[in-house]
Order: structure tokens, then C-alpha cells, then sequence
């Protein structure tokens, strides 16, 4: 075992737990904290991959703007009602649902047991300016311009319709009343 | 590129040191008498009523999406900007392009009035 | 190689040799290295930061006709450490409907956000902590702890006070997020890198001087992202107590305190090294001990333009704020990227794009018009605006409450809804 | 060096830990978190198999943008889906969203 190792094994270990805790916790709030945690700890594993622009990423656009995005929704979707404050947090199928997981985990497994060992370790140093490259095929015809442009697309619409479902929808909907 | 992630590995763990030092430093030198009077929540000195959620506006919302579409974006502008000596023309108009749905958007969610206040 | 030419690798060097002479495992001189490395680093904002304090008060003072701080020690430069002795010994109350863990957290994850920066900032030709080749998207990501700092501290104080200064300062802070983003963009599309000391090296001429605009709105929003004045709302103490640190005492407050000079300080720096030329000056690649010395002057001029702002302007109204950014800064700057890399890639397809002079002549024209462009798109907009705005009938002062003149009393009750 | 079958297997865990969130959470925004979750997995496979077996081309990385591209637009829309229905029936629980079922 090298140190890598070692501290490789030490960030799954706490992605996991923090995941562990996402799924469990009774306080929604909590849940997102700990997903933030988590998702740090995913980005840590980016950084041991050696994609840089991954991690940074992650950690800009996961922990800056997405779990700040869903703890503003806790914040808005919330009964005024005492006693619901912190609910069961689980639903009737939570048996049935342990079960698909680990159905799912052990399936996972076994085609990961049945892996090629020979494509197992890093063959090449990494000289390769992925960001660069990255940069100019995206745009390139023979690359993926269409993808580029269809991803803004969806952004857009991303955009346009929940602005719509969160806002307008509500809007119009009031005024019918 | 490992190298320079360990530096920011260890940077981190010492930053999140440095500060827990005074911190450490002040539970050991300063007085400790809680009371349940100086430990109730401080609204200037009215007692608390109800819950401390209260509902909020859902312009937070509005705001905190507009950043996350234009956050995301970043990942394709920044290898773009990179790369822009090696870019053809046409690539650098695929990225106008890009940028300029990404203007429309915002022009949407100006004009339907979600940007507002109040 | 002596001391003077070069302190931090002659110093480097003894220490290398220190510990080959130790007989330790490379790795361990790697890491051993690195600490060394990140704590030095680490450690030059937070002992800048205590000079810092009691300069900006005494620049404060002076602004607002006072003395300032001028008691302890000569021209009362020790007052800082006199506060810090303070915060150490005051009681630290924590709230018992406070949520223990975020609460404690928050402050440390302040602090520890802005610590991160320097990691990149570039001191001297070679002198860098790490020379990342994501360095100005790292820039931008640490911040976003920041802003999670924020949520978590309302959000345990479990005040509403505290939360609802929480959701207006990170409204706020991921508001202007978006044009300081963009901002950071054009630099690096000039450089065609996003190293930070790539970005100094390729700063011929500082970029201030290239795209001033950019300049201008970089330098608004990190003044909202820093919460100073005229963008303050954060703890606006006159409407919601104190913000999102209301429940905070002691040391932690202190953190929270610190951390926001701490943050003006960095974003000073990072100002002058991506748009004035950072360690950049004359004889600085002889003497690589002028670096830091240009860049911290520079700092100190962005830090004093911070400063005199703070003591000019007012507060402004939340959805003035909010306005600003979402209609004015934001769509500026993404016209503003669109016009750069098109003139940009004109020039390089007519082939001028090592002619200097004609470069940087575009750019500034480029600049110049969209500044016009949009000062008078603003001033056409906001008027507009004002005459939407509905005007009430002037209330009545003082209205004697008589039963006789009814029609008074509703007129005022219109009014004052 | 670390084996790509660590990476396979923790990213397996995450997949399931989150499918399981997706699977039995009753709120609506912890569900979307499971899926977070998952797409975290996916992600992390995507980056170990482009560094192990591809390391010298693009087709990882523009896999990778597509993932959080498509992240990004579900919790967008899809915590805009919560807000509406939470205007609209006070709650933001999946479970008690049965209007179609009878």
C-alpha cells in the first residue's frame, strides 16, 4: 500500500458515510449539508485522478450552486405545522427499496469481479493538455459541435421552463382562482 | 499535476487549522457561565414567537437558478477561452452562438418580470 | 546563488538539503516541503490582515475628519492586537436552540475559504504557491464556500434574524457571482491560459489598460462579494440586527470579522494580479524580491479605491442591488466577452494579431463604445422605469381624528398602503 | 497506484447508496438528492475509465460536461416541479402527490 492508496481509501470512506447520512437523516437541511460533504469528497477524487478542471468544477458548480439551490428549496417548501417538523423520513417501500439497492451493488460487482486486470493500472504519464484539446474539438465540426450547441439549447430550456413551472406557472394560476 | 494537488490537499488542512487555533485558544482563556437567559435566541430582546422558518420569497429561487445555468455554461467557455488560438472561425462563431442563447435566457426571465424584488 | 538575489530559493535550498542530510523517504520530503510551502503561504494574508485592520480605520478616520485609533503603541498600529486579546478573553455565547455542528463550523469554513486563494497568488516571478493550470476557476470555486459559510451560519443560529440575513447575503453573493465569473473570463481569454502567473507573464501591458471595462466590472462585484459599502445588506445592522452572524459571540464573531478584511485583502490581490500586471514592474526579473513589493503596492491601491468608496457612498436599496447586477453588469459583460473574442478573432484573421499598437487600439475602442452603449441603454431603461412608477397623492399631515371628516381619514389609510 | 477497480467500486457504493435515497426518501428534494448522488457515480466512473484507458483523447471529458449539464437542468427544473406543487397542495412530500391514483 502506498500513501495514495491510503488516502484514497480514507475519501471513499468518508464520501460514503457522508452519502450514508444523505439518505438517512430525518432534517432535510441536514441531508443537503452532508451532500455537500459528499460531493466534496467526489471532487477530491477528481483531483487524485489527476482532472483538475473536474474538481474544480464540481466544487464550483455541485457544492456552489447546486446544494445551495436545494437548500433554498428546504427553506421554501416547508408546512408551518409544528409537530411535522422533522417527518418519518422514509416510505412505506424502504424495504423494498434496501433490496434493489443491493441487488443493484451486487450486480455491479460481479461484472466489476469479472473485470480485464490486464487494463487495471495507469500505463501513461500524463503529458497530454486534456483542457486545451478539450477546449478546441468542442467546437470543432469534426469534434462535438453539435453536442455544444445542443447542450446550450438545453440550458435554455432548463432555464425557460422552470422559470416558468416555478414563477409564471403560479401566476396564471392565481389569477384563475 | 499530483504535485501541485497534494500543495492544495495541504493547504486546505491547514486552512481549516489556522482558524480553529484562536478559536481553541478563546474556549481555554475566556469565561464559560451560560445561563438560560443570555442563551435564548437574540431578537433585541423580544421573546422568540413560532417557528424560525418562515416562508420565503421565491425569487431566491429565480436567482440562485439563473446563477446555476450560467455556473454550468462556465464549463465549456473557460476550455474555450483556452483554447482560442487554435480555434477556426467558425468555432469561434459556434461559441457566440453559445453565448448568445445562453443572453437569451436572461432576456426571458427579464422580460416575464421573474428578476424583480418585489 | 546568494541570499539577496533570491531569499525564498536560497531558503528553499537549505531546507531541501536539510532534509536529504535527514536520510528521510522522498515522499516525506515532498510533504515536508509542501507544509512549509502552504503554510507560509497561508500565513502572509492573516499577519497582513492585523496591519490591515488598523490601516483601514485610520483611513476611515481620516476620511470622516477623526483621528482613528492612535493609543496603543505609536500611532495606535498595536490597536489591532489589543481587539484580537479581546475577542480571545470575551465569552463565547452559543445559543442553546443553535444546531452545535454547522454552527461551529461556519465560521472556520469563513476563514478557511479566503486562506485558500493564496494557495495561486502568484508573489514574484517563480514565487507561487502552486501553479495550478486551473488557478482562476480555482479562484472562483473556493469562493463558493463562502458562500455555503453564509447558509450554514444563518441557518444554525436558528434565528430568524440570522436566516433571513443569511438568504439576502447569499442572494446577494451568487447575484453578482455571475458577472465576476465573466469578468474573470476575459483575462483569460487574453492569456489563452487560466494559470494565474500565466495570466501576470502575458500582461505586457496590464489588462486594466486593454479591457477597463472588465476592469470596472470585475471590480463592483467583488466590491458585493466582499459585502462593503454601497453593497453592505449583508449586516445591514439598521434592518435585520446584525445578518447572518447575529448569534455569534467571542472568537467566532472575530472569525467572521477577520474573515471579511481577510477577503477584501484577497480580492485586492487577485485584482492586481489579473488586471495590473501583479509582481510585473522594472527590474523585477534581477531582483525577484521587488515582486511581492509592486504587488502588494498595487493591492494597496486597490484596497484604498475599496476604502474611500466605503466612507463616499450610502447604502443601496435590495432590489437596487439585485437590478444592478441581473440588468446592468450581467448583460454587459457577457456583451462584452462576445465583443472582445469576436475583435479578437478578426484580428487574428486578418493576421494583425501581434500588432500591439492596432490589438490593444481595437480593444479599447471595442471597450469605449460598449461603456457608451450601455450607460445610455441604463439611462433610457431607468427612466422608463421612473415613469412606471405610480405617484400617490401627497398624505395629509396630521389629520385631527374627527368623526365628522371621514373621507380624510381614508385617504391617508390609501396613502400609507 | 491505485487500481481502476477501486474507483469501479466506490462508485458502485455511491450508485447504490444514492438509489436507495431515490427509492425510499418521502421528500421530494431528498429524492433529487439520491439522484445527485448517482450521477456523482457515474461521473466518477467516466473520469477513471478516461484517465486509465483513454487518457490522450476528449471523449471523457465531453461525457463528463454532459453529465453535469444534465444535472444541472434537472435539479433546475426539477425543484421547480417541487416549488409548483408545494403552491399548489402544501407539501412537499412524493408520497402524499397522488392525485392520479385514483
Amino acid at each position: 500500500m502506498t500513501p495514495i492508496q491510503y488516502f484514497f481509501l480514507f475519501t471513499a470512506g468518508f464520501t460514503l458515510l457522508a452519502a450514508l447520512g444523505v439518505v438517512t437523516r430525518r432534517n432535510v437541511v441536514h441531508s443537503a449539508l452532508l451532500l455537500v460533504v459528499a460531493l466534496f469528497g467526489v471532487a477530491v477524487t477528481f483531483a487524485i485522478l489527476e482532472a483538475g478542471f473536474w474538481a474544480v468544477f464540481q466544487v464550483l458548480v455541485y457544492i456552489g450552486a447546486i446544494a445551495i439551490l436545494m437548500i433554498f428549496m428546504v427553506m421554501l417548501t416547508r408546512r408551518n405545522v409544528a409537530d411535522e417538523t422533522y417527518p418519518e423520513p422514509f416510505n412505506d417501500n424502504m424495504r423494498l427499496a434496501f433490496l434493489a439497492a443491493l441487488l443493484v451493488f451486487g450486480g455491479l460487482a460481479l461484472t466489476i469481479g469479472g473485470w480485464d486486470a490486464a487494463r487495471e493500472t495507469m500505463t501513461v504519464p500524463l503529458d497530454y493538455d486534456a483542457l486545451r484539446e478539450f477546449g478546441r474539438a468542442m467546437v470543432s465540426p469534426d469534434g462535438y459541435l453539435v453536442p455544444f450547441i445542443l447542450v446550450s439549447v438545453l440550458l435554455l430550456a432548463a432555464l425557460v421552463g422552470a422559470i416558468y413551472v416555478a414563477v409564471l406557472g403560479n401566476k396564471s394560476q392565481e389569477e384563475r382562482e | 499535476m499530483q504535485d501541485n494537488w497534494l500543495f492544495i490537499g495541504i493547504a486546505v488542512v491547514i486552512a481549516a487549522m489556522l482558524p480553529m487555533l484562536p478559536i481553541a485558544a478563546a474556549r481555554i482563556l475566556s469565561p464559560h457561565r451560560p445561563n438560560r437567559l443570555k442563551n435564548e435566541t437574540y431578537e433585541c430582546g423580544m421573546e422568540t414567537v413560532g417557528d424560525t422558518w418562515v416562508q420565503f420569497k421565491v425569487q431566491y429561487y429565480v436567482y440562485a437558478l439563473v446563477f446555476l445555468i450560467f455556473d454550468v455554461e462556465m464549463i465549456f467557455l473557460f476550455p474555450w477561452a483556452v483554447a482560442y488560438d487554435n480555434l477556426p472561425l467558425l468555432g469561434v462563431i459556434a461559441g457566440l452562438v453559445f453565448i448568445f442563447l445562453l443572453l437569451d435566457g436572461l432576456a426571458y426571465a427579464w422580460r416575464k418580470g421573474a428578476l424583480e424584488w418585489s | 546563488m546568494s541570499f539577496f538575489e533570491d531569499p525564498i530559493k536560497f531558503l528553499a535550498g537549505l531546507l531541501q538539503d536539510l532534509l536529504v542530510s535527514l536520510n528521510l523517504h522522498p515522499i516525506a520530503i515532498t510533504v515536508i516541503n509542501n507544509i512549509v510551502g502552504a503554510l507560509i503561504v497561508s500565513s502572509v494574508g492573516l499577519v497582513i490582515v492585523i496591519f490591515l485592520i488598523w490601516l483601514e480605520r485610520k483611513l476611515a478616520a481620516r476620511f470622516q475628519d477623526r483621528f482613528g485609533p492612535n493609543r496603543a503603541g505609536p500611532f495606535g498600529i498595536l490597536q489591532s492586537f489589543g481587539d484580537l486579546s479581546k475577542l480571545v478573553l470575551k465569552e463565547d455565547v452559543v445559543p442553546d436552540a443553535a444546531d452545535k455542528i454547522p454552527y461551529n463550523i461556519a465560521p472556520i469554513l469563513s476563514i478557511a475559504a479566503v486562506v485558500l486563494v493564496w494557495a495561486v497568488v502568484p508573489f514574484s516571478v517563480e514565487w507561487i504557491g502552486t501553479d495550478l493550470n486551473v488557478g482562476v476557476l480555482y479562484i472562483a470555486a473556493v469562493g463558493s464556500f463562502g458562500i455555503l459559510s453564509v447558509l450554514m451560519a444563518g441557518w444554525a443560529s436558528n434565528n430568524k434574524y440570522a436566516l433571513l440575513g443569511a438568504f439576502r447575503a447569499v442572494a446577494q453573493l451568487i447575484s453578482y457571482e455571475v458577472p465576476l465569473i465573466f469578468a474573470l473570463l476575459i483575462p483569460v481569454l487574453l492569456a489563452r491560459s487560466m494559470g494565474v502567473n500565466q495570466i501576470v507573464g502575458a500582461q505586457d501591458i496590464w489588462y486594466i489598460f486593454v479591457v477597463p471595462v472588465a476592469f470596472g466590472i470585475f471590480f463592483i462585484a467583488s466590491l458585493a462579494e466582499i459585502g462593503r459599502t454601497p453593497f453592505d445588506l449583508l449586516e445591514a445592522e439598521s434592518e435585520i440586527v446584525a445578518g447572518y452572524h447575529t448569534e455569534y459571540s467571542g472568537m467566532k464573531f472575530g472569525m467572521f470579522m477577520a474573515g471579511e478584511f481577510l477577503h477584501s485583502l484577497t480580492l485586492a490581490v487577485v485584482t492586481a494580479a489579473l488586471f495590473l500586471g501583479g509582481w510585473r514592474g522594472p527590474y523585477v526579473e534581477q531582483l525577484p524580491l521587488l515582486g511581492p513589493l509592486y504587488l502588494f503596492l498595487k493591492a494597496g491601491f486597490v484596497y484604498f479605491l475599496i476604502v474611500w468608496i466605503r466612507s463616499s457612498l450610502p447604502r443601496i436599496r435590495i432590489d437596487h442591488m439585485l437590478d444592478i447586477t441581473w440588468k446592468f453588469l450581467t448583460p454587459l459583460s457577457v456583451v462584452l466577452l462576445m465583443a472582445i473574442a469576436l475583435t479578437d478573432a478578426l484580428l487574428k484573421e486578418f493576421g494583425q494579431i501581434n500588432n500591439t499598437a492596432l490589438y490593444v487600439g481595437a480593444m479599447i475602442a471595442v471597450n469605449v463604445v460598449i461603456a457608451l452603449l450601455a450607460l445610455f441603454a441604463a439611462s433610457r431603461l431607468n427612466s422608463r422605469q421612473r415613469r412606471q412608477i405610480k405617484t400617490f397623492e401627497p398624505r395629509p399631515l396630521a389629520v385631527p381624528p374627527k368623526p365628522a371628516a371621514p373621507a380624510a381619514a381614508s385617504t391617508s389609510e390609501e396613502a400609507s398602503a | 497506484m491505485i487500481p481502476l477497480s477501486w474507483y469501479l467500486i466506490f462508485s458502485a457504493l455511491l450508485f447504490s447508496i444514492g438509489l436507495f435515497g431515490v427509492l425510499a426518501r418521502k421528500n421530494a428534494i431528498a429524492i433529487l438528492m439520491g439522484v445527485e448522488l448517482m450521477l456523482n457515480a457515474v461521473n466518477i466512473n467516466l473520469v477513471a475509465f478516461w484517465r486509465y484507458i483513454v487518457p490522450a483523447t476528449t471523449e471523457g471529458w465531453m461525457f463528463v460536461a454532459s453529465v453535469f449539464v444534465v444535472a444541472a437542468a434537472e435539479v433546475a427544473v426539477g425543484l421547480a416541479l417541487v416549488y409548483s406543487i408545494y403552491r399548489g397542495r402544501r407539501t412537499s412530500s412524493a408520497d402524499e402527490i397522488d392525485l392520479l391514483k385514483w
